[in-house]
């Protein structure tokens, strides 16, 4: 079943059509991998997607409840509150605060008391904190950060971050998740872990998953399909066998290994 | 540099100005007995000018009765700044009591007086103000004219809507003015007092203001609307506020070709307004006042040299205005010959002062029974002096 | 039709001085980011020099506005070294409160020295009246309008031409870069604190001369209006400052000429609101989206 | 209900009681004379203030410089009711009424500006404030710039007992969901908002929650301290609310607290020194922040349960 679509999408930035009529079409739990080179216009896509920029024209649908609802221009608290969650590119963690309130933060969406109970603290809101920590804890142990939950997050080595980022965006409770180069900057062995992680969290979550990645290694090795971006336009997509072998792709990518 | 050396220098500092202040503190006495009186001025902040003007009115009046053999006690003026704050002016009331003051002059303003006078008042301690003259101001509640009268409060002012409609009375009976422009100060209840007292008698008298405009204390652009003004046609310009302003306005005002009489209040009673509107700029400009240059009294003629050789310049009307509230204090106390909070306090009550603004007694609001003058500036010099009562 | 005209040129000479102060505000901003609330207290230090000038040293214009810009180009550079280089990686906030510390300072230190009343300036200049087609134009008004556009020039070829211009660009887009490259990042600030602050204390002198009175307290109104004109241009560019300020000072005039004078702060603070939420950086400045 | 009587409420709760029967105690026999009566008095008034500003500009992170604005509608709310209908009636309906209007005048100012960031936030809620006092100033039943002279109908239990309300609702708000997405905000919108945050609307509660405990600091002023005038409500009066958050540590509450105290000693033992006193102050803010930019507390907060940790560590460590 289709879970989200994506339609002659574009986003220009002054003269700069930093995304070009793509189409995308991507099924529930599918793992799917977005490559291109830099600049290509991954992450503008991922912004267009999950609400950070009004897309130009062009259509992005949400498939909410077994409709299809066009999401495109939504704010970024909308889109995420219908399942959609993601990690930065530039890990945009709260630095200060510690692990733990990083991923309580998240599942505001999920906390079922208000301001006021919250201000006279009414035993719903006893009850709901009591449920988080215990949600948050569960979260943190998946990404095997628990052991860490009271330092900040600033502190934590640069993987860790990373996989801080993952369970944050998990505690939103998505449908789909996208992750914006989870292994950048990762060594070989922390790759390899993240891989078996991101595995994990597809099967445990039954969470669809799109991911940009520069690493072609982890790419190809987990991806079911890939799209291909360059210069804004998706110039190939398929399994990672035919991306691998297309011609158009290998020039974009030309001095590149692939 | 860590926290510890921090607080060694700050707990430096601090010791070494408790030592400063110890020393200020120490003025030069003579006898054993020596009363305290409260200066209660605004030193520093929005009404500083006012402040300090009176604090030398009240340190020249505290000196010369200490030069005065025939004063049985020395007096000592315990200084507070409170910072044009109605806030501090509380805590600094309260201080004044546990300092045992016999009685406090001050503050300078409406607002920090109006916060003062209730806490002095319980602690039965006197206050003599010079300058608060906002209406009803020495009554519990000053919207209520019926109210009680502080029993302990009083002031060598007068009131705002008497001098208002005084000025007004001028203004028709000797200036044949019946079109008045009225450009006035909204930050202080002094010159909205005013306002509303001269355009009432006015009314009264058959005049009319035919505009009305205001600016707010410490502006200095006052173009705009004088040029308004310009295009308009009045027989005189009233500016019910203080110099600062109203110099200026005076100067821009006959620069832009505005020439009928200008006229005010004794907020116009100081060399500021002269130094700011040039002399040139001072002709045919009237205002009320308590006290004048112009046929100056023996004791006049002294304050004011005594001032002026004290402080290298001639005092303004609140440094007199202080000088005389400072005086009424101490004589009431000489005159008691005591201490006794309540004794002064009758004394000032049923007392006949002759003071540097004139001579007077008390009404039953605790404020003075004094002539109106209103005084001529030609060449930015007083030529003439009249009394003017409001009918 | 005359009156608005009058009040027109009312407006400019008390928007040049707004303008003055506001550069000096927008320079200091753009570089280290620093609501500097201090500024308007160094405009009013800056009357004093040239009071102080005129009166005991007996100088004309001049000289007196380039003393005053001088000793007040002095103390921006003690000031900054002193009171806000020790806090250049803190928080901006923490850097606003020395500033407000600095500026009670300065007013009270003022207070302390020069006495609390009200001075008036001394009168340098000839007050000749100029009558042009039914206006009125002072030879006073000439020379403020004359010396804020000269100083503005003069500025605005610093900023762009001069190699000391070009690190004080390099400094505001990226301090750590610009000193990469070799630019000697605390001494470009220290010299945009000069700058500034010498144009504050051009701007009090010729208030000075102006209006004729000046007070330890009259730099509060002026450095916030001066600060507004400076966002409602668009904080950190030069030209959007010299707009603001004549924006701001021909808005105040016009709207106390048609008997709004109460109101002519509420208006001005109004129309900034408008502005802001209309065009968020102020109305010449860029918006630039947080990169993601 | 079992879970309200943890042992951390518990300990707060005697605090509480303890503070407020020590310092009765220490005022009825005259330990604590009348000049440092009122010093506490204004450092309450200056308490409920710095936290309702914390709330906004520490935790939500929202630069704002009109909250002088919002104590000023508070204080004349209050203010003319005590004129008109007098008493603690009228002191409370005036509370009332100055909440109602306060929390209408907040949302007007905050749907609009609080899109601004940082420095034009801070203006423009600067004008706002200043707008508040301007239409104040020219207002009939507010009698102008004169302001109105009033009785003092507040004592020390009723300021107490606002204190203690205010710094319930402030910090238990912050430590709900609400408050987790207010602190969200400031550390980093984006993010933030990605979480799923509706950032606007929590901007706007916590301005408005701000705005409504400000009114009350103004209303307790109005009741306690005689006079009013709209001289007091300057954007100086924003900055000096300002200063004691700055001072105690943006986003501890404790910190304003201690600050608000501190300065508030400090303060007074400066009225000794007459007319170097602000020279002083100003040196002094200087230096503090100098040396210490981040306030007294940073952004920690006084915990009973640190101190249990601490404490039993402590055992641990001499068994």
């Amino acid at each position: 079943m289709t879970i989200l679509k994506v339609s002659d999408l574009t986003r220009n930035f002054g003269g700069l059509c930093a995304v070009n009529n793509v189409n995308m079409e991507i099924d529930e739990q599918e793992l799917i991998g977005l490559i291109g080179p830099n600049g290509a216009g991954k992450t503008t896509l991922f912004n267009l997607l999950t609400g950070v920029y009004e897309p130009s024209s062009g259509k992005i649908e949400l498939n909410v409840d077994g409709q299809m609802k066009s999401i495109g221009g939504m704010k970024p608290y909308a889109v995420t509150r219908l399942g959609l969650a993601r990690t930065f590119q530039n890990i945009r963690l709260f630095k200060d605060l510690s692990v733990l309130d990083n991923v309580k933060i998240a599942m505001h969406k999920n906390i079922k008391y208000g301001v006021l109970a919250g201000i006279f603290r009414l035993p719903a809101f006893y009850a709901e904190e009591e449920k988080v920590e215990k949600e948050a804890i569960n979260l943190l142990k998946i990404v095997r950060l628990d052991h860490k939950k009271d330092e900040f997050a600033k502190n934590l080595p640069y993987g860790e971050q990373r996989r801080l980022e993952i369970a944050r965006a998990l505690a939103t409770h998505p449908k789909i998740l996208f992750l914006d180069e989870p292994a950048a900057g990762m060594n070989p062995q922390e790759t390899g872990e993240l891989t078996a992680l991101i595995h994990e969290i597809k099967e445990k979550f039954k969470v669809t998953i799109i991911l940009i990645e520069h690493d072609m290694s982890l790419v190809m090795s987990i991806c079911e399909r890939i799209y291909v971006l360059d210069y804004g336009k998706c110039i190939a997509s398929g399994s990672p066998e035919q991306i691998k072998n297309h011609p158009r792709v290998i020039e974009a990518y030309l001095g590149e290994e692939i | 540099m860590d926290s510890k050396n921090f607080f060694k220098l700050l707990t430096a500092g601090a010791l070494s100005l408790t030592a400063l202040a110890g020393c200020s503190n120490d003025g030069g006495g003579t006898t054993d007995e020596k009363v305290s009186i409260g200066l209660h001025y605004e030193l520093k902040g929005d009404a500083a000018d006012y402040g300090n003007a009176e604090l030398r009115g009240s340190q020249l009046a505290i000196k010369l009765a200490n030069e005065n053999e025939d004063y049985q006690f020395t007096y000592e003026g315990i200084e507070y700044d409170n910072g044009s704050s109605e806030n501090e002016a509380i805590t600094i009331s309260q201080r004044l009591i546990s300092d045992g003051v016999v009685g406090v002059i001050g503050p300078s303003t409406s607002a920090p007086s109006a916060a003062t006078y209730p806490i002095l008042n319980d602690a039965q301690t006197i206050v003599v103000s010079p300058s608060a003259t906002a209406n009803n101001q020495t009554l519990v509640d000053p919207d209520d004219p019926n109210s009680d009268v502080y029993e302990y409060v009083y002031r060598v002012c007068f009131e705002d809507s008497y001098q208002g409609a005084a000025m007004a009375q001028f203004a028709v009976d000797t200036l044949g003015v019946q079109k008045v422009a009225v450009y006035g100060s909204v930050s202080s209840d002094y010159a909205k007092g005013l306002n509303t007292a001269f355009t009432e008698q006015l009314e009264k008298l058959g005049g009319q203001v035919v505009a009305n405009e205001s600016y707010q204390d410490g502006d200095t652009d006052f173009s705009a609307v004088l040029t308004s003004l310009a295009s308009q046609e009045f027989d005189a310009l009233y500016i019910p506020g203080y110099y600062n302003e109203a110099g200026l306005i005076i100067q821009q005002a006959r620069e832009l070709g505005i020439d009928c009489p200008i006229i005010g209040p004794d907020g116009f009673d100081a060399n500021t307004l002269v130094e700011l509107a040039g002399a040139d700029n001072l002709n045919d400009v009237y205002f009320t006042t308590a006290y004048t240059t112009v046929d100056a009294s023996e004791k006049l003629q002294a304050f004011i040299d005594a001032y002026t050789e004290e402080y290298g310049e001639a005092p303004a009307m609140f440094a007199a205005l202080a000088f005389d509230a400072t005086n009424l204090l101490i004589e009431a106390i000489e005159k008691a010959g005591t201490t006794d909070k309540a004794t002064v306090n009758e004394t000032i009550a049923n007392m006949e002062f002759s003071g540097v603004t004139g001579d007077f007694t008390f009404d039953e609001t605790h404020t003075p029974n004094k002539s109106v003058l209103v005084v001529e500036l030609v060449d930015g010099v007083q030529e003439t002096a009249v009394s003017v009562t409001p009918e | 039709m005359t009156v608005f005209f009058q009040q027109l040129i009312n407006g400019l000479s008390l928007g040049s001085i707004y303008a003055l102060i506001a550069l000096g505000y927008t320079m200091v901003y753009g570089i280290i980011k620093l609501i500097n609330f201090a500024h308007g207290d160094i405009y009013m230090l800056g009357a004093y020099f040239g009071f102080l000038a005129i009166t005991y040293l007996h100088v004309g214009f001049f000289p007196a506005i380039l003393i005053s810009m001088a000793l007040c180009a002095i103390l921006g550079v003690v000031i900054e070294r002193i009171a806000y280089k020790p806090l250049r990686n803190a928080t901006r906030i923490a850097a606003l409160i020395t500033a407000i510390g600095v500026s009670y300072f300065l007013e009270a230190g003022t207070q302390q020295v020069m006495g609390t009343s009200v001075r008036a300036f001394p009168q340098v200049l000839n007050n000749q009246v100029f009558n042009i087609a039914g206006l009125r134009i002072t030879e006073q008004q000439i020379y403020i309008f004359v010396t804020t556009i000269v100083l503005m020039l003069i500025l605005q070829f610093i900023v762009k031409k001069t190699k000391i211009g070009r690190a004080m660009r390099a400094v505001s887009t990226d301090s750590d870069a610009a000193r990469l490259m070799g630019i000697n990042v605390d001494a470009t600030i220290s010299i945009t604190f000069a700058i500034g602050s010498a144009l504050a204390g051009a701007a009090g002198v010729l208030v000075g001369i102006y209006y004729s009175s000046i007070n330890p307290l009259m730099g509060m109104l002026p450095g916030i209006k001066a600060f507004i004109a400076a966002v409602f241009g668009g904080i950190g560019i030069i030209p959007g400052a010299m707009f603001g300020g004549f924006f701001i000072g021909i808005c105040e005039a016009i709207v106390s000429g048609y008997g709004g004078s109460l109101f002519k702060d509420a208006v001005v603070y109004i129309i900034l609101i408008v502005i802001l939420v209309i065009k968020p950086a102020g109305l010449l400045g860029k918006n630039v989206k947080e990169k993601v | 209900m079992k879970k309200m009587l943890n042992k951390a409420n518990l300990y707060w709760l005697l605090f509480c009681v303890g503070g407020y029967a020590l310092l009765m105690g220490l005022m009825s026999a005259g330990i604590i004379d009348a000049v440092n009566q009122t010093v506490i008095q204004t450092i309450i008034v200056n308490i409920i203030l710095a936290i309702s500003l914390n709330l906004i500009i520490g935790i939500t992170g929202q630069f704002s410089l009109g909250h002088a604005g919002f104590m000023c509608v508070g204080a004349y709310s209050a203010g003319v009711m005590l004129k008109q209908i007098g008493g603690l009636n009228g002191f409370f309906i005036g509370i009332l009424i100055g909440m109602v209007i306060n929390a209408v005048l907040a949302l007007i100012v905050a749907i609009p500006t609080l899109r601004l960031k940082g420095d034009y936030l801070a203006i423009a809620t600067l004008g706002f404030g200043e707008i508040i006092r301007i239409i104040v100033l020219n207002m009939d039943i507010t009698n102008g710039a004169a302001g109105l002279v009033l009785p003092r109908v507040v004592d020390f239990t009723i300021l107490f007992v606002f204190m203690v309300v205010a710094l319930l609702i402030v910090v238990n708000f912050t430590r709900s969901a609400a408050g987790r997405a207010c602190i969200s905000i400031r550390e980093d919108e984006i993010a933030s908002e990605a979480m799923g945050i509706n950032t606007t609307k929590y901007k706007v509660i916590a301005f408005v929650i701000g705005a409504l405990i400000a009114s009350w600091a103004g209303a307790l002023y109005a009741g306690n301290f005689y006079v009013i005038n709209p001289g007091m409500f300057t954007y100086s009066k924003s900055i000096d609310i300002l200063v004691i958050v700055v001072f105690g540590g943006m986003g501890s509450m404790t910190g304003s607290v201690i600050s608000a105290v501190v300065l508030g000693f400090i303060n007074s033992f400066l009225q000794s020194f007459s007319n170097m006193r602000m020279i002083i102050y100003g040196l002094a803010l200087v230096m503090i922040m100098v040396f210490r930019p981040s306030g007294l507390l940073g952004t920690r907060e006084f915990k009973f349960s640190s101190l249990f940790k601490r404490f039993t560590k402590k055992k641990e460590a001499s068994q």
